[in-house]
């Protein structure tokens, strides 16, 4: 599967209530019912990695007990098409799904290394109950 | 006998609607009813047609099956079953040109065509033709084309034609 | 008018309630009120289609009864500086319209033929009551 | 500081209501909650301007009277790779953030002659309780 | 007298908080509130500057103008008024570069000059100039520019100059 990441739960602009909790890398759903689920990533490269990335994707992910394998909620996915000097750019996800109690959400990326952690206002995840 | 919330025996999973565990409902169905207690069973439902599930489950739906991207050159290598998704390849005389590591996004490029040269590696879903540097007998090089050398004596007549031309005409062709 | 996408609305991650409905590629509003509305869809090509795109466009309009013409509410349009080879890009819009009951919502796009559609979470539409 | 974004707040999509009224630029919360904010800018060029922008960027900020300085909530930062001839493109951003009563919500943009304001459906922004 | 949801007569919209069809508002105007009955007038108030409605309706309020693009040197054709929209074009000396069908969205180039050659059709709104594609006399070619013909002697002197600097010029210019 595609790297997941983790993100800051207490500090600065994030906070988890109403028992929407934060566990491992993942959103712990409290209730079952309707949620709006969100979440931007901002890349920026090129990166001294391995492999010059053609393209980055950002995808929502759902784990659940109900099922051995994740889900794939939310996809956003993009070619780059920046040429060799310094690039970057968000991707935007968000949308309304049903989850059950216990499920977990998570976001997944396809190269962490071209992920820009360093700003709390680039890079964000979240979900509130309809 | 009330167990802790996720320690399920195999083939059980836990259902918070009902507070207790139930068998899991297999691969191609969902569930479509908790079972009232732990020993009966779960009412299952079949997938409908364009879901699937490819693992036992207590889900409430199955997944929606994707789609081959006719828009560019896929075709189906499987149909969408009850259990399995859609497998999409590429139309023949096309290779896969993968977008990612997992190669979940491909486009269907043209297969090169090996005219002129012997072919080391056919075509395949995975990847281009491999095709010998040199140019087959009866064709010379032009720039990194292999054209066909000609029949007739009039046009000039690269050295690779020479066999060809040479038989039929000496006159000083730098032979 | 630009061409309006169709959606699957009951299987897979899809569904309507609170009998917000869905008929002829639209969202029918039942109860007058503001809604956040959003859109995303995955626009790949090239295509072999007859012209060579320059830009991508996605917009979510109302119709209502109430007026005879579309009124376009959310318009997410971009050049595109692709040079040949493959590409693909999702444009997102998200915002508060206010809806009376009865009107209905599409999605347009400059051209069908650049939509992904393959997969149900790179393109979705939806909306829920405030 | 970036230049901040000025909007129309009555006429035609827009309004607000729940006095979550709207002066100086910006958003006035009424009360203290969590709300959910969002906006997208389009941004298009080239433009006569001073400089050739190299990117694009966009802020959701908030001031208030218990800091003298302002916070940023939500950025969305884009490199440029447009070669000359016309590009447009529009950046969303959206997020749950705590808010306090008399928080100021503001859009500041990297460069204002790059935003595209013609039409009230490609450049908006919006804020909802939760 | 309880007509079914939908069918209004012609002219009459329904309207669901009333309950009952009401007269449209005409263009220019919107519903500020609806007839107390069928057969009375609905309220209709004027759009507010800055607002229009092109067509007769029932709606609260009236759509916004769009504006004129002036960092991309577009001018107003026609301003915004109650019944329509506002209509933009481009700054004398530019043509219009459409980034969509319909044009919604378009820049204003700058229309080229056809110094040094006849102009074939003029640049206007839609389209830029068309200019001959031989250089006018008095003019030589150079790459594909046309430059005036020198008027003094000393600068080389193309044949298409010949009839200026050849009158007054003979040495061996090849003639």
């Amino acid at each position: 599967h595609m790297p997941i990441l983790q993100w800051e739960d207490k500090r600065g602009l994030a906070f988890t209530k109403n028992n929407l909790s934060y566990s491992s890398n993942a959103l712990v759903i409290p209730i079952s019912g309707d949620y709006y689920v969100y979440a931007q990533v901002t890349f920026r490269g090129p990166v001294e990695s391995s492999h010059k990335a053609s393209s980055v994707t950002e995808i929502i992910t759902k784990v659940t007990d109900s099922y051995p394998e994740p889900t794939q909620l939310l996809m956003g996915t993009k070619t780059l098409s920046e040429n060799g000097n310094g690039w970057f750019q968000p991707i935007y996800l968000g949308a309304v799904v049903s989850l059950e109690v216990g499920d977990k959400l998570m976001v997944n990326v396809s190269d962490i290394k071209l992920v820009d952690y360093t700003k709390e206002h680039k890079t964000f995840f979240g979900a509130f109950l309809l | 006998r009330h167990t802790d919330r996720r320690a399920c025996p195999d083939g059980m999973n836990w259902i918070e609607t009902a507070g207790h565990c139930c068998p899991q409902c297999p691969a191609g169905t969902y569930l479509y009813e908790p079972c009232v207690s732990p020993e009966n069973r779960s009412v299952c439902r079949a997938c409908p047609t364009g879901t699937f599930r490819t693992q036992p489950n207590t889900l409430r739906e199955c997944q929606a099956c994707y789609e081959c991207d006719q828009q560019a050159f896929q075709t189906v290598l499987s149909n969408c079953s009850a259990t399995s998704n859609i497998a999409c390849g590429c139309e023949p005389g096309r290779f896969r040109v993968c977008f990612d590591l997992q190669c979940s996004d491909f486009s269907c490029q043209k297969c090169q065509s090996c005219t002129g040269r012997l072919i080391q590696r056919p075509c395949s879903e995975e990847q281009d033709a491999l095709c010998d540097s040199a140019c087959k007998p009866d064709f010379y090089r032009e720039g990194d084309e292999c054209r066909p050398c000609p029949t007739s004596t009039l046009d000039t007549c690269g050295k690779e034609c020479q066999q060809v031309c040479g038989s039929s005409n000496n006159q000083g062709s730098g032979l």
